[in-house]
This record gives structure tokens, C-alpha cells and sequence, in this order.
């Protein structure tokens, strides 16, 4: 009946075994004692939603760059000028889905976890939930609702789900009431949220 | 069949879990750095050779194989970093990099004091590292044969035999669904997937499905599903 | 989809478990038990009526629309007669015999100090259910109609939408087997499936099943399958 | 995350509980006092495998009795005079797989623990088990070796689901060297386990 049973010291050993574990391929020369750091300070500074956020900011202030953005996304990110020049690991090939008054756009991932890590770096816990990943493929209002974002009947929602080469990400749409901000202004607003369709972006103010 | 690959569109589930951090254990963090040092010093990468010792394949598609071929009961018992920490755990010590009970005695020395950790390594190894991150690893390859089939085609989907691995969601399984677009090029898969049919440069589609082909009288309106496929997974759709 | 009916052919498993006990704790007979008098007692028997309060229905399908509609993820977790004490003390909460709080008060006070339980209640409750034990619940009834499918016949099994409740395993869905025999008369199920097709009686069959055509490549050799399928679950077998 | 954590308490709690719904359907008049102990009697001394032994044991030594078995189980039940006349709850429609030396027959339930209470009276654990159940449905010899039973590979395996409305239970070979033995000491060989296919019968000396 062991099936049925949890370790009650779960977490110490999961916290021991992953240092161990480390330890030891430092000792053997598999990796060095800073690459995990380094990788870590990567996704802190280089590959983040603060990328995606400035994408979104753009596509809001240039119609000409929301237009290439829609139709051809990668094109669009390399105008960026982002440490990955775009297309680092995880988003060799991003789509971006773009929101509009009739279409609300969600991403999910039903098989596993997969996400565009140059612009939104690494998914929220929630994303890789198994509750999550089976809910939101048929039931999206519901789940949505839950995320406290209700959804008007009269809008389509369109769900993208990535099991294939492609990175999905959604650009979110302008909030009413941000005509006087300038693009750094408006990518402080964009949560990494919003860019998987589970939030909108709320004026300053809200 | 794999279980863990059956989850769309389940129902009697959880209220969504809210939370929003990365990482919800300090160590979680480390586990997923290992991982994306051993993608990144991965053999078939057509990166600078380093002093790293690992000298072996790892990919996305090896960290699946492992989510996948794990007990499905346990699949829904363990969080994801713990799926991650017992995989890639196996890997080192099936490899041989690392023998098991050296894993277990040095575990079993974090537990009872703090963790002693080592020093040092090759700047190159870190470099690598970082080079990995900042250009991927493009699975986009020139095509071979022109795609079968394109956009308002209705097609269905296979039901191959999985072995160790599949790309394909299991709530698609037979499903008829229609092309909503030709990604340009074809793409490669990072192992062969055998029976499955993934492996060599193939088109691959995003398909849009109706909800209500998917869970009739299950589902909501105003919704539609979309799913990028691998080309082996599509047939086209003939009246049954 | 449920995900609990999709095991047979499952990967990745645990050894057999041993265990010949029928209840590996001292209160999984109880539940047992009580589930078993509910059977008894339920509404739709024709069995004479006794001064037990229990005046609703309860049979096997209430049992597994309760580990149908469960959490699949919770279904993994839980043993056996856990399912059963978690679905029918839901069922009698929903019904209104016993208050939520009432049942949670009453477990907190026989946490605390050893259950003090009451004693009485009348005979012909104990007889009625005595004899349900002895005779049972037939379900066969006469046919309405002759049998669809005859000894020999290629069948496909159906993959109708499931709500509430199936009898249909996962693993048979959409595969081709041979009628092996035809039970006689017909067989009424205990409730009304809906879109599943159940409910009114109609005749059963026992299908065979080629493992190599449900695991292709990953089964034994000299080995064949057999499944008891109602009529509803198959299709003529047509050339796809 | 709770979803992930189990109650350190979990026995505790369930033992509380069904004795507390126990209680409380007692004082409500939904069952009496004696419900529970009652039906376990039944299971005891009525219902169980002791029935299915002396089933068995008579097809051993008499022929027809097995040709009946094998070809309208309810009928040859029926002459047993067990306390349920053969067709009790979960024993209207019985079937017998008769095991031969060209055919070994297994039982499973893969969607739940169907089985025929009047001769074979309750499941053990590993029956109900999803383990079991999933496994001894595409690897019946693996999963038998796992109960130490070696199956010649020249000898079919025959899997019977039951997921209809018929309950199905095996009738294993009669051991070499029981010639001498009567109806009642043959009976006393066999086992659950033979009854489900898991197990062959042996000879008392074994």
C-alpha cells in the first residue's frame, strides 16, 4: 500500500537531493559552481517578460510594428534588439496572438510546460499545473473567471495550445486612458499575465 | 498509452491553483539550472567543445521521455520540479555519471548539516552555457517535399502507437479538425519518436478544432481551439 | 474523458501488489458495509418496505458516477475504500440524512476519544437486507429486439461522449474485435447513461480482442483478450 | 499546492469518520446497530469462496457437472444449494472460465473490482488495485510471474473483462496426485487465487 503513502520529510529530502546533486556534478566537471547562478541572473536581466512587456509597448504605439508582429512575429522581435536578438532557447519560432475587441486570446500548453523564454522567460507556476493545462483546453471562460478576468459572451476566445515547434505569447490590448504614455511608461503596465491571456492590462490608475 | 498526456479537457478538476512564482522551494531553482546546462552542453550541439565532463544528449524531448515513462499514478502525485528532480537524477546515475548510492550518502549528508558546496569550474563551461541560451537551438529545416496539405483542408488526427514518447495530446486522438495554417519550412523533432512518427524535418500545422467536435455538449461557446501539429500526426479526413 | 477509465494497458506500473487482505483497515469493513446496506435499502428494489429511513436510490452506478466525477488526480491518490467513504458520505450530505457539520463534529469527537456507538434499530431492516444479499438484482430481461451482431461478427467499439457515467473502458474505444458469443436475452443497466447509450435493456456480447491490435508491438504472445460489451458500445466493423 | 501534500493524520481521520457516518446512520433509522456485523456474517459463512471451492471441486470428479459449468454456469451453481441458490447480489449472471492444459484463464475488472460475491465473496486488495488492473490487461505473464506463476509460453492466456453485466471465475486444473482424495479435501486445495487465475492449485503435499 506504499502507493498510497507520502514521505513526511518531502520537501527536506527534495531540497537535499537537488544540492547533492549539484555538489556532485561540480566535483565531477559537469557543470561549475556559478553556472546555475549564471543561468539564473540570464532569465533575471536578459530573458524575461520585461522583454515581452516592451514588444507589447511598441506594438501599441506602432501600428506599422503591431501589423509585422501579427504576420510575422520573429521579424518583428529582431527589430528589438534583445540579448537573444530574439530568437534564443525556447523562441527559435514565437507567434504572437494579438488581441482585439472581439478576440481574447489564451496559451496554453496541454502536454507540458512549453513557453517563449527570450520574451516571457519562465512559466508561473499555475501554467504548469495539470489542472490548469486540462481546464483551461475546454472550459477557458470558466478558468478565466477564476483569474477574476470575466470574459463578455459576445467575444470570441481563441486557445492556442503549443505541442509542436511554436512559442505562443498574446499581446494584450491598450488600455483606455494611456494616450499620454510614452512606451516605457506603457511596458510598465504589461504583466506576464496579460501576455498568456489570463489578465488584461489595467490603466495606471486602476 | 500515456496517461499524462490525456489531461485536456478533463473534468471534476481543482479551482486553478493562483500562484503566480516560478519556483515555490528554494531548490526547485537548482534543479531547473542543471537542467538547462545539461540542454546546453548537450553532445549534439554544434557549440565550442568545453572541459565539461558531460559528454552525453540531453534535450526537451529526454526530460519528456521521463515525465512519460514515469508511473502515471505518480505522474498526478509529484509537483513539476519533482518530476524534473527524479528524472534527471535517473539520468546521471543510468549514465553513469554519478553512482546512486554516492547521490543517496551525499543526500543523506545535506540533510543533517547545511550544504557543503563545492567550488570552481571552467569559465568555458558557463560561457557555453550562455551562448546555449542566447541562440536556442532552431529545429526549422528546408523542406523536402512540399506540405500535404494547407490551409481549409479538414484532416484527422492519428491515433498512433506511442512508445517512449509522443508530441501528440491525446484529447486530439481521432479528432477532425481543419487547417487554419502551413508553418513555412518544416521542423525537426529532437529524437525519433519511432511508430509515433516524429524525427526527420516534416511541415507542421496549427489546426483549429470546434470545441464541441472535442467535448460534445461539454464545452463553452464563442471558443475555438487551435493546435499546432506535426504533419505524421494528420490524415486526411474521410467520411466513417 | 475519465482518466480512471483509461488504465488497462497502462505503462510505467508498479509491481503487483500482493496484498490478499479484502481490508487493510479496521473501518474499510464498515464502509463496506454501509455501502452494501444502502444497495439493500435502496428505493427501486422490489423488496418489502421496512421502517429504515433510507427512502432514495443508491446502487453500483451511484458508487461509480462518485469515482467518475471525482478529481481524477484524487482518484490516483486515494485507496479504495477511501474513494468509497469520501463518495458516500458525499451522497448522504447531498440527500440531506446528515448535515455537513454534523458529520464533521462527530468524526472530530471520535478522533479525540474511542467511537461510542449507538445501539437499536429495527429487525426488518437487518431481514431486508439479508435477502438482498441472497437473491440479488437480476438485470436480464427479454429482448425487444434480435441481437445486432451474431458469433463471428467484426465489431468496432464506439467512443460515444461521456457524462456521468460509462461502462466503456478507454482502451477499447475506437478498436476492432470479433463477437466471440452473444449473451442471451437482454441486459438492463442501472441507470440511463444518456449520450453513453445505456439504461434499457439490450442484449450483451463478449467481444475478443487481438492484444496486438490494442497495444500494437508492446503485449505478450499467445494471449487473447476478452471484454463483456453492451450492444450500445458496437458498430459494424467497416473498412476504414 | 495543497494538492500535492497529504493529511498526516489520513488513517486517523478515515477511521473517524466511517465510524461517524456509521453512528449517525444508526440514530437516524437509516441502519441498525447490527447492519454492519450482519452482512459481514453473511460474507463469513454464506457468501465466499468457500462456495466456489466445493464448485470446483465437484467439477473435478464429476464430468458432467463440468461440461454444465462450462456451458450454463447458473445451472450447475444452481444444484450446489449454496444459501443464495447460486444467483445471489453480484452472482445473477456467473460465468466459468475452465482452465485446461492448452488454457489458462485470468479475471480482471479494469474499470472497477466486478466479481461474483456468492462463490467467490469479496475482492482481495490487489484486485482492486489499478496496478493490477491496467497491467494484467496487455502483460498477463508478467503479471502472473509476479504472483509466482510461470505460464508455459506455449499455453494461451486468455483475459477476461468484466465489464458488462456477467461476473466471471476460473476454474483451475485439478492437481496431479489427488486421485484419493474426496469431494470435501479437494475442495479444502482450492484457493482465491486459483478461482481468479492468479494461482494454480496444488497437491496437499506441495
Amino acid at each position: 500500500m506504499e502507493r498510497f503513502e507520502y514521505s513526511r520529510d518531502r520537501e527536506a529530502v527534495n531540497a537535499a537531493r537537488a544540492r547533492a546533486l549539484e555538489a556532485l556534478l561540480i566535483e565531477k566537471g559537469v557543470i561549475t559552481s556559478e553556472t546555475v547562478d549564471k543561468i539564473m541572473a540570464i532569465f533575471a536581466t536578459e530573458m524575461g517578460p520585461f522583454n515581452g512587456a516592451k514588444l507589447v509597448a511598441k506594438a501599441w504605439v506602432d501600428p506599422a510594428f503591431k501589423t509585422l508582429l501579427a504576420q510575422d512575429t520573429m521579424a518583428a522581435v529582431e527589430q528589438m534588439n534583445f540579448a537573444t536578438k530574439g530568437a534564443g532557447a525556447e523562441g527559435e519560432h514565437m507567434k504572437a496572438a494579438i488581441n482585439t475587441p472581439e478576440v481574447h486570446n489564451l496559451i496554453i500548453c496541454t502536454l507540458c510546460s512549453c513557453y517563449p523564454w527570450p520574451i516571457l522567460g519562465l512559466p508561473p507556476y499555475w501554467y504548469k499545473d495539470p489542472s490548469f493545462r486540462a481546464r483551461a483546453a475546454r472550459e477557458p471562460r470558466k478558468v478565466l473567471g477564476e483569474f477574476g478576468l470575466n470574459i463578455d459572451p459576445t467575444k470570441e476566445i481563441k486557445t492556442w495550445d503549443s505541442s509542436a515547434q511554436i512559442r505562443w505569447f498574446v499581446v494584450p490590448e491598450r488600455p483606455e486612458g494611456t494616450e499620454h504614455l510614452g512606451e516605457e511608461q506603457l511596458a510598465a503596465l504589461v504583466t506576464p499575465e496579460s501576455m498568456m491571456g489570463v489578465a488584461i492590462v489595467k490603466p495606471p490608475s486602476a | 498509452m500515456k496517461l499524462q498526456h490525456y489531461l485536456g479537457g478533463l473534468e471534476g478538476l481543482d479551482p486553478i491553483s493562483l500562484e503566480t512564482r516560478i519556483f515555490v522551494e528554494a531548490w526547485e531553482e537548482r534543479i531547473f539550472g542543471i537542467h538547462t546546462a545539461m540542454m546546453a552542453l548537450s553532445s549534439q550541439l554544434e557549440l565550442d567543445a568545453t572541459s565539461s565532463t558531460f559528454n552525453t544528449e540531453w534535450t526537451w524531448a529526454d526530460l519528456r521521455k521521463g515525465a512519460e515513462s514515469m508511473n502515471p499514478f505518480d505522474y498526478f502525485k509529484y509537483r513539476y520540479y519533482e518530476k524534473w528532480l527524479g528524472g534527471i537524477s535517473g539520468y546521471f546515475v543510468a549514465k553513469g555519471y554519478i553512482a546512486r548510492a554516492e547521490l543517496d550518502a551525499r543526500t543523506k549528508a545535506f540533510l543533517s548539516s547545511a550544504p557543503a558546496m563545492p567550488r570552481g569550474g571552467d569559465a568555458e563551461v558557463d560561457a557555453r552555457v550562455r551562448k546555449y541560451l542566447l541562440i536556442g537551438d532552431d529545429p526549422k529545416r528546408e523542406r523536402s517535399a512540399p506540405p500535404r496539405f494547407a490551409a481549409g483542408d479538414t484532416v484527422r488526427v492519428a491515433d498512433p502507437n506511442s512508445v517512449d514518447h509522443t508530441r501528440l495530446p491525446g484529447h486530439l486522438r481521432n479528432k477532425v479538425g481543419v487547417i487554419d495554417s502551413v508553418y513555412p519550412d518544416a521542423y525537426a523533432y529532437l529524437c525519433d519518436t519511432g511508430p509515433d512518427g516524429l524525427g526527420k524535418a516534416m511541415p507542421a500545422y496549427c489546426v483549429k478544432f470546434d470545441p464541441e467536435d472535442l467535448w460534445p455538449g461539454n464545452t463553452e461557446t464563442n471558443f475555438t481551439f487551435y493546435a499546432d501539429l506535426f504533419e505524421a500526426y494528420l490524415e486526411p479526413a474521410t467520411a466513417s
